[in-house]
C-alpha cells in the first residue's frame, strides 16, 4: 500500500467526506459538546483515539472471528459490543493508570458508546473492504475530520453567544443552520481527490 | 529632522488648542467663598482640623492627611470657616468639604523665601513636598510624596516631566511652560535630587514648538535634563505611553512606572514642588484652562482651589448662548458636570464648555462591526471591541480574558468607533461588576 | 452666587466627549462607491444584462433586510448601506448570462439575495454578527443549486444591448480544461493575454473582470484606511507564490512541473482581485487582530490555489474565503492583541 | 404500581410524542437521520417506519424483562436488546425493500446508536407496564416518522421537484436541498418554526433541548 494512497484516504475521510458535513453522522454529540471549546477539545482527543483503536479492533475481529464463523450478519451486535467493551476497558485502565487524564477525558468516554460515528467507522470499513492499515487510516481521518468540525463549530458558537440571534432560532436551530453553511462551504473541497 | 518619540497606537483628535492657547495666565478674581473638599486626591480623605466659625489664614492647613497615601489640604483664602459638610464634587460624588468665607484680606499664614533650597537634603525636600499637600496635577491627583518614596528594592534612575498635554482644548500646562519655564526646570531638579537621580526628561508634544524652545532654553545649562519633542497623538501624556515614548521601557500590565525605574510628574506638579521648596508655599491654587466653543472668553486662569466652577464661568463672560455640556478636565477623560456648583480641586486642569450642537448623543449606537479601529489604536494593546461586546451581553467575567483591568479608560476606542458605541462606559460597568 | 445656568439643563454623559466623524453607514457607502468603477466596467463589457442583474440583487437584498426586520420588529437599518453592499457584491459575482439563459432564471439572483441577507446575516443577529460573508454564501448557494445556469459565461462584447452574446469559457476554465497553451492561443499572445486580463476584456462574473477598475477602487479604500494591506497582500502573495511553485504543468505528460507556473495569469483572472480587496477584507467575517488577518490571508491564498490546481472547480476564491470565514473565530480566539508591556513577559 | 400510572392517557402519550416532545424538533435527540435520510419523503418514511418498529419492540421487550435485569447491567442489556431488534429490522429490510435499503442501509444499522430509543427504554419502558410502554413507543415512533416526513417533504419538493418519487414540476427548483447543506437548513428552519409556533401559540420558552 503506497503512502500517497493512504494520505488521500485520510484527506478524503477528514475533509471531503467529513462525517458531520457530508455523512450527517455524530450530530447529537456534535451539537451536544460544541457549546464549549474545552469540551470540544477533550471530546476531539478522546474520540480520535477511540476511533482509530476501535477501527483496528473491529477489523481484526471481523477478519479472524466473524468471517471464519460466518457471523457477518451479526455485525451490529458484535461491533457495538466490542466498542462498548473497549470503552469500558479504556475507562477502567485510564482511571488506574492516569487519573489526571481520566479526570479530563473520562466523561467523554461515557458519551462515546451512544455515538453513531464510532459504529459507522467499522461498518464502513467492512462495506468498503478496507484492509487493516487502511481501516486505521480511515478511522484516523474520520476522527480528525470530526475533531476539526467540532472545534470550528465550538469557536463559532462561542462567537454566537454574544450575537443577537432571533429567539426562536437560538440554540439548536441556528446551530443547524451554521452546520448547513459549513457543509456548503466544505463543498469547496469536493473533487480535490478522486478515489 | 529626528523622528519624534512616540508609542504604538493612539488617535489624532482635533486639538482645538487655539481657543485658549494665546491667553496668558491671569489671576482669577478671588471668590466670595471657597468649598475645599477634604478628598482631592487618590487615597484616604483628610481629617478636618478646623471648626465652624474659626478664622483661617491663606495657606493654613485645614485638613490633615488620613494615611500614607494622602495629602493635607490648605485654605486658599483668608477668612472664616462657615460650614463643614458633604458637597458634590466634579465626579458627582458627595465629599466632605470645608466652606470658607473670604474676607478679602489675602493674609498668608507663612511664606519664607529659601533661596538655598537646592542644598537641602532629600528628606528635608520631601518634608516640604509633604507639607505643601502636593498631588499630581495632570488629573489623577495621586499624592506626589508617595511617588517620591519608592521602596528600596525599586531604584529609580529617571524622572520624566509630563508636558505632553495630549488632551485636546487644554492649554494650562502649555502656558505654564511658556511663562514659568525656569521654575519648572528648578522643580525637576528638586525632584531629581529627592530621588537621587541624574537623568531628567521633559516630554512635550510637538504641537507646542514654542514651549519646547522655551523649555530647552531654560534647561540649557543642565546637562542632565533633556527636552523631548513628542509626536502629537492622544494619549501621549498617559504615564505608560510617555515612558515608552521617551525611554523605550514598557511598564508591564498592572505594574507601576517605578517597576521600570521611572517616576513621572506633571509640569504643573514640578512648579508646585519648586514653589514649596523655595517659598514653603502650599498647593492652594492652580492653572485652569477655561475653554470650549460654548464659553464667551476662553482663558487660562490661576484659580484658588475651592473656587466654584460657576464663579469661573461667570468671570469668563458666561456661556455663549446654550451650553450643552460642561466638562471638568479634557474632552477625552473629563467628567461631564451635572451642576456648576462644584469646586475646582488640585486635579482640575480645565473647564470645557461644549455648546449644545457640539454634543455627541450617545444614546443611539449600533452593533460592533468589528472594523478593528479600536484594536489598532488602543495604546494598551487591548481589544476594546470585545471589551464592549461582552459586557453588553452580560458576560462580565469573560471580559477579564481580554485584560479588562489593563484599560485605563483613555477613551480613544470610543472616539474612533464608527458605531458610536459607549465602549468606556461598558468597560467601567464590567470593571465594577467583577474583581481583578 | 449668581447661577449662570440651571442645573437640569446640562447634558451629562460619560467620557470621551468628542467623537470621530466616521460612521458605520459612511464606511459602507464608501465601499459601495469604491466598487463602482469595477461595476461600470462590467456594465461596459456585458451590457444592460449586467445592470439588470446587479440592480435585481441590490433591490432584493435591501427588501429582504427591510421585510425581515419589520417581521421580527427590529430597528430598521437598511439605510446603513450594508444590505446594499451585499446585493452589489452578489450581483458583481454573478455571470451576466443569468439574465438570458432562459426565462426562468430571473428568480436566481433573488434567491441568492434572500439566502445572503436573511439566512447568512439576519438569522445571526444582523450586521456585525454574521459568521460568513453574506454575498459569498449567496453565490455559493446559487452555484450548488443551479450549477448549469451559474457557469454559462458570455463573451465581453462592449455592446450596450448585448442580448445574444456568444457563450465562452472563462480564462481559468480554459486553463483548467485545456492548459496554458490553449489559453494563450485564445488571446493571441501572452502579452495580449495579460493586457486583456488587466483591462477586464474576458469572460467572467460581472464585476470581477477588470483588474484595473478594481485596483482603482481598492486604492481608494486603502487611501481612506477603510481596509489595510494585511489581508490583500498576504492573500495575493500566497496565491502568487503557490501559483508559481505548483501551477506549472509539463506540456507533454500533463504532470505537475514545480516552479514553472505563471503567477500573473492566476492573479489577474478569476475573482482573486475582487475577493482579496473587497470580500476577504469584510470586517465582520475576518479576524480582528492584524496578525490574525495575515494568517487569514495566507489561508485564503493557499486554499484558493489548492482548489484551482487540485480541486473540482476552476475558481477557488469564493470557497477559500468562505472556508477561512469558518476559521476566523478560531483565529480570533487564539490570536489576541499584544497587551502593552506584556510582550516580554510571555507565557511560561 | 400506583394509581398515577392508570391515569396515563394513551392518546396523550401519542400526542406528546408527535408535538410537545417531538424527538427531533423539540427534544432534539437522534438528529443524524433527520438530515441523512430525508432527501426524499419515501426514504424518510421508511426510516420512520423502521424506527417506529424498533422503538415499539424495544419498549415492549424492556418492559417485559424490566424486573429480571440487575440495575447495574441495565444499560448494556438494553443496548443488546436494541441491537438485536435493529438487526432484525436491518435484515428484513435488506430482504424486502432492496432499492431503498441500498441507499440507506448504513443508517438503518445505525438506529442502534439512536439515543432516542435508549432514552425511551430507560426513562419510560423500564418503569412501566407493557401497554403504556407500547403506546409510548408508538407515540415517539410516530413523532419521529412525522418529523422525517415533513423534512423529507420540503427537501424533495424543493430539491427534486417531486414527491415520493413522482415528479411535481419538471425542473429541479433548488438542487441544494437534497444535499447535506439543504438538509441542515431544512431541519434548522423547521426547528426554529416549531419553536416560534410554540412560543407564539403555546407560550413555551422557545429554545429546544440540546441532548445527545
Amino acid at each position: 500500500m503506497e503512502f500517497g494512497k493512504l494520505f488521500e484516504l485520510f484527506i478524503a475521510a477528514a475533509l471531503i467526506n467529513n462525517f458531520v458535513f457530508t455523512r450527517y453522522l455524530g450530530l447529537c454529540i456534535f451539537f451536544g459538546v460544541t457549546k464549549k471549546m474545552d469540551t470540544s477539545i477533550g471530546m476531539s482527543i478522546t474520540f480520535t483515539s477511540v476511533m482509530v483503536i476501535s477501527a483496528a479492533l473491529n477489523r481484526v475481529i471481523y477478519k479472524f472471528i466473524m468471517i471464519p464463523l460466518g457471523l457477518g450478519f451479526l455485525e451490529i451486535v458484535i461491533f457495538i459490543g466490542v466498542v462498548a467493551g473497549f470503552v469500558q476497558a479504556a475507562d477502567t485502565i485510564m482511571k488506574k493508570v492516569s487519573p489526571g487524564l481520566y479526570y479530563k477525558l473520562g466523561i467523554y468516554l461515557a458519551l462515546i458508546t451512544t455515538n453513531c460515528i464510532i459504529l459507522a467507522v467499522p461498518l464502513l470499513n467492512v462495506s468498503e473492504g478496507y484492509n487493516f492499515i487502511e481501516s486505521m487510516f480511515f478511522g484516523f481521518g474520520s476522527g480528525i475530520g470530526f475533531s476539526l468540525a467540532m472545534i470550528i463549530m465550538a469557536s463559532i458558537r462561542e462567537k454566537l453567544e454574544i450575537a443577537d440571534v432571533p429567539k426562536a432560532f437560538q440554540g439548536l436551530p441556528i446551530s443547524f443552520i451554521i452546520t448547513g453553511l459549513i457543509a456548503l462551504v466544505f463543498l469547496g473541497f469536493s473533487g480535490l481527490i478522486t478515489l | 529632522m529626528m523622528a519624534l518619540a512616540t508609542f504604538k497606537g493612539g488617535i489624532h483628535p482635533p486639538d482645538k488648542k487655539d481657543l485658549a492657547k494665546d491667553k496668558a495666565i491671569k489671576e482669577a478674581k478671588s471668590p466670595q467663598r471657597v468649598v475645599i473638599p477634604l478628598s482631592q486626591h487618590l487615597g484616604a480623605p483628610c481629617k478636618p482640623i478646623v471648626s465652624i466659625g474659626q478664622e483661617v489664614k491663606k495657606g493654613e492647613v485645614i485638613g490633615e492627611p488620613g494615611g500614607f497615601v494622602s495629602a493635607p489640604v490648605h485654605s486658599s483664602v483668608s477668612g472664616k470657616v462657615i460650614a463643614i459638610a458633604e458637597f458634590p464634587n466634579a465626579m458627582g460624588r458627595m465629599v466632605n468639604s470645608i466652606v470658607i468665607e473670604n474676607d478679602g484680606k489675602e493674609e498668608w499664614a507663612s511664606l519664607k523665601d529659601n533661596p538655598d533650597y537646592i542644598k537641602l537634603s532629600s528628606d528635608e525636600l520631601k518634608e516640604k513636598v509633604k507639607a505643601a499637600g502636593i498631588v499630581g496635577m495632570g488629573g489623577a491627583a495621586f499624592p506626589t510624596l508617595v511617588k517620591l518614596s519608592p521602596p528600596k528594592e525599586k531604584p529609580i534612575d529617571t524622572v520624566i516631566l509630563n508636558g505632553a498635554e495630549c488632551e485636546p482644548y487644554l492649554t494650562a500646562d502649555y502656558r505654564l511652560m511658556l511663562e514659568k519655564s525656569s521654575d519648572i526646570v528648578e522643580g525637576l531638579k528638586i525632584l531629581m535630587r529627592i530621588l537621587g537621580v541624574n537623568k531628567g526628561f521633559i516630554g512635550i508634544e510637538n504641537n507646542k514648538p514654542d514651549a519646547i524652545e522655551k523649555m530647552k532654553d531654560a534647561a540649557r545649562n543642565e546637562p542632565n535634563i533633556e527636552v523631548c519633542g513628542l509626536e502629537v497623538k492622544y494619549p501621549q501624556g498617559a504615564e505608560k505611553m510617555l515612558i515608552s515614548a521617551i525611554t523605550g521601557r514598557e511598564v508591564p500590565p498592572r505594574a507601576l512606572p517605578m517597576d521600570v525605574r521611572v517616576v513621572v510628574q506633571n509640569v504643573g506638579t514640578a512648579l508646585a514642588v519648586y514653589e514649596a521648596a523655595r517659598y514653603g508655599k502650599p498647593l492652594i491654587e492652580r492653572v485652569v484652562t477655561v475653554t470650549g466653543e460654548g464659553i464667551k472668553t476662553p482663558a487660562n486662569l490661576m484659580v484658588k482651589i475651592g473656587t466654584l466652577i460657576s464663579d469661573i464661568v461667570e468671570e469668563c463672560g458666561g456661556f455663549k448662548d446654550s451650553a450643552g455640556k460642561v466638562v471638568s478636565g479634557g474632552p477625552m477623560m473629563g467628567f461631564a458636570l451635572s451642576t456648576l456648583d462644584v469646586p475646582v480641586t488640585k486635579g482640575t486642569s480645565g473647564i470645557l464648555v461644549i455648546p449644545e450642537e457640539g454634543v455627541v448623543h450617545a444614546e443611539e449606537y449600533g452593533p460592533c462591526i468589528r472594523c478593528g479601529r479600536c484594536i489598532d489604536i488602543c495604546p494598551m494593546g487591548l481589544m476594546p471591541s470585545m471589551l464592549s461586546i461582552l459586557p453588553e451581553k452580560g458576560h462580565y467575567e469573560d471580559a477579564k480574558e481580554y485584560n479588562l483591568f489593563d484599560c485605563f479608560e483613555c477613551g480613544s476606542c470610543a472616539f474612533v468607533c464608527p458605531s458610536k458605541r459607549p465602549i468606556v462606559q461598558l468597560i467601567r460597568l464590567a470593571k465594577s461588576l467583577t474583581k481583578p | 452666587m449668581a447661577d449662570v445656568k440651571k442645573e437640569h439643563e446640562l447634558i451629562v454623559t460619560v467620557s470621551p466627549h468628542v467623537r470621530d466623524e466616521e460612521t458605520t453607514s459612511r464606511i459602507m457607502w464608501t465601499v459601495n462607491l469604491s466598487l463602482l468603477p469595477a461595476f461600470f466596467m462590467g456594465f461596459y463589457f456585458f451590457g444592460l444584462k449586467a445592470l439588470f442583474i446587479t440592480a435585481l440583487c441590490i433591490i432584493s437584498s435591501v427588501l429582504s433586510e427591510y421585510f425581515f426586520q419589520k417581521a421580527v420588529k427590529k430597528k430598521l437599518t437598511v439605510n446603513d448601506g450594508s444590505a446594499f453592499l451585499t446585493g452589489l457584491l452578489l450581483g458583481m459575482n454573478l455571470p451576466s448570462s443569468l439574465w438570458s439563459f432562459n426565462p426562468f432564471t430571473i428568480h436566481v439572483p433573488i434567491i441568492g439575495s434572500v439566502i445572503a441577507v436573511v439566512i447568512t446575516k439576519q438569522f445571526f443577529g444582523g450586521l456585525g454578527y454574521n459568521i460568513f460573508n453574506p454575498a459569498l454564501i449567496g453565490r455559493a448557494f446559487l452555484l450548488i443549486s443551479f450549477p448549469k445556469a451559474m457557469t454559462i459565461w458570455t463573451e465581453p462584447t462592449a455592446a450596450f444591448l448585448a442580448l445574444d452574446a456568444k457563450t465562452t469559457a472563462t480564462p481559468l476554465g480554459i486553463l483548467k480544461e485545456d492548459g496554458i497553451a490553449k489559453l494563450i492561443e485564445a488571446f493571441g499572445d501572452k502579452l495580449n493575454l495579460y493586457a486583456e486580463l488587466f483591462n477586464g476584456h474576458r469572460a467572467g462574473s460581472i464585476g470581477e473582470t477588470s483588474v484595473l477598475a478594481l485596483l482603482i477602487g481598492a486604492g481608494f479604500l486603502l487611501y481612506k484606511r477603510y481596509i489595510t494591506w494585511h489581508i490583500p497582500v498576504s492573500f495575493l502573495g500566497t496565491a502568487a507564490a503557490l501559483a508559481w511553485i505548483f501551477g506549472g504543468k509539463n506540456p507533454e505528460t500533463g504532470k505537475m512541473l514545480l516552479f514553472a507556473g505563471d503567477p500573473l495569469i492566476h492573479l489577474l483572472s478569476g475573482g482573486l482581485m475582487l475577493g482579496a480587496f473587497f470580500m476577504a477584507t469584510d470586517y465582520v467575517t475576518c479576524p480582528a487582530v492584524r496578525k490574525g488577518q495575515i494568517v487569514f490571508g495566507i489561508g485564503c491564498g493557499a486554499l484558493t490555489m489548492l482548489i484551482r490546481i487540485k480541486g473540482g472547480y476552476p475558481e477557488g476564491v469564493m470557497f477559500a474565503i468562505l472556508l477561512m470565514n469558518c476559521f476566523a473565530p478560531l483565529i480570533d480566539r487564539s490570536m489576541k492583541s499584544d497587551v502593552f508591556g506584556a510582550v516580554k513577559e510571555k507565557k511560561k | 404500581m400506583s394509581n398515577a400510572e392508570s391515569k396515563i392517557s394513551y392518546i396523550g402519550l401519542i400526542k406528546n410524542g408527535i408535538f410537545s416532545e417531538n424527538p427531533i424538533f423539540r427534544v432534539a435527540l437522534s438528529l443524524c437521520p433527520a438530515v441523512a435520510v430525508t432527501s426524499g419523503v419515501k426514504n424518510g418514511f421508511m426510516m420512520g417506519i423502521a424506527v417506529l418498529f424498533v422503538q415499539i419492540m424495544v419498549n415492549v421487550t424492556v418492559s417485559i424483562v424490566r424486573k429480571f435485569i440487575h440495575p447495574k447491567v441495565r444499560i448494556p442489556s438494553y443496548m443488546f436488546i436494541i441491537a438485536t431488534w435493529v438487526t432484525v429490522t436491518d435484515l428484513s429490510m435488506a430482504a424486502f425493500v432492496r432499492d431503498i435499503y441500498a441507499q440507506m442501509g448504513l443508517y438503518i444499522k445505525l438506529i442502534v446508536a439512536f439515543a432516542i430509543i435508549l432514552s425511551r427504554a430507560e426513562l419510560f419502558a423500564s418503569k412501566q407496564k407493557i401497554t403504556p410502554s407500547f403506546f409510548d413507543g408508538l407515540g415517539n415512533g410516530i413523532g419521529f416518522l412525522f418529523a422525517l416526513v415533513i423534512i423529507g417533504f420540503f427537501r424533495e419538493l424543493l430539491g427534486k421537484g417531486s414527491l415520493w418519487g413522482y415528479p411535481i414540476v419538471d425542473t429541479k427548483p433548488l438542487l441544494i436541498m437534497i444535499l447535506p447543506t439543504g438538509g441542515f437548513f431544512a431541519v434548522g428552519i423547521l426547528m426554529g418554526l416549531f419553536n416560534w409556533i410554540d412560543m407564539k401559540f403555546f407560550g413555551g420558552g422557545g429554545a429546544s433541548g440540546g441532548g445527545h
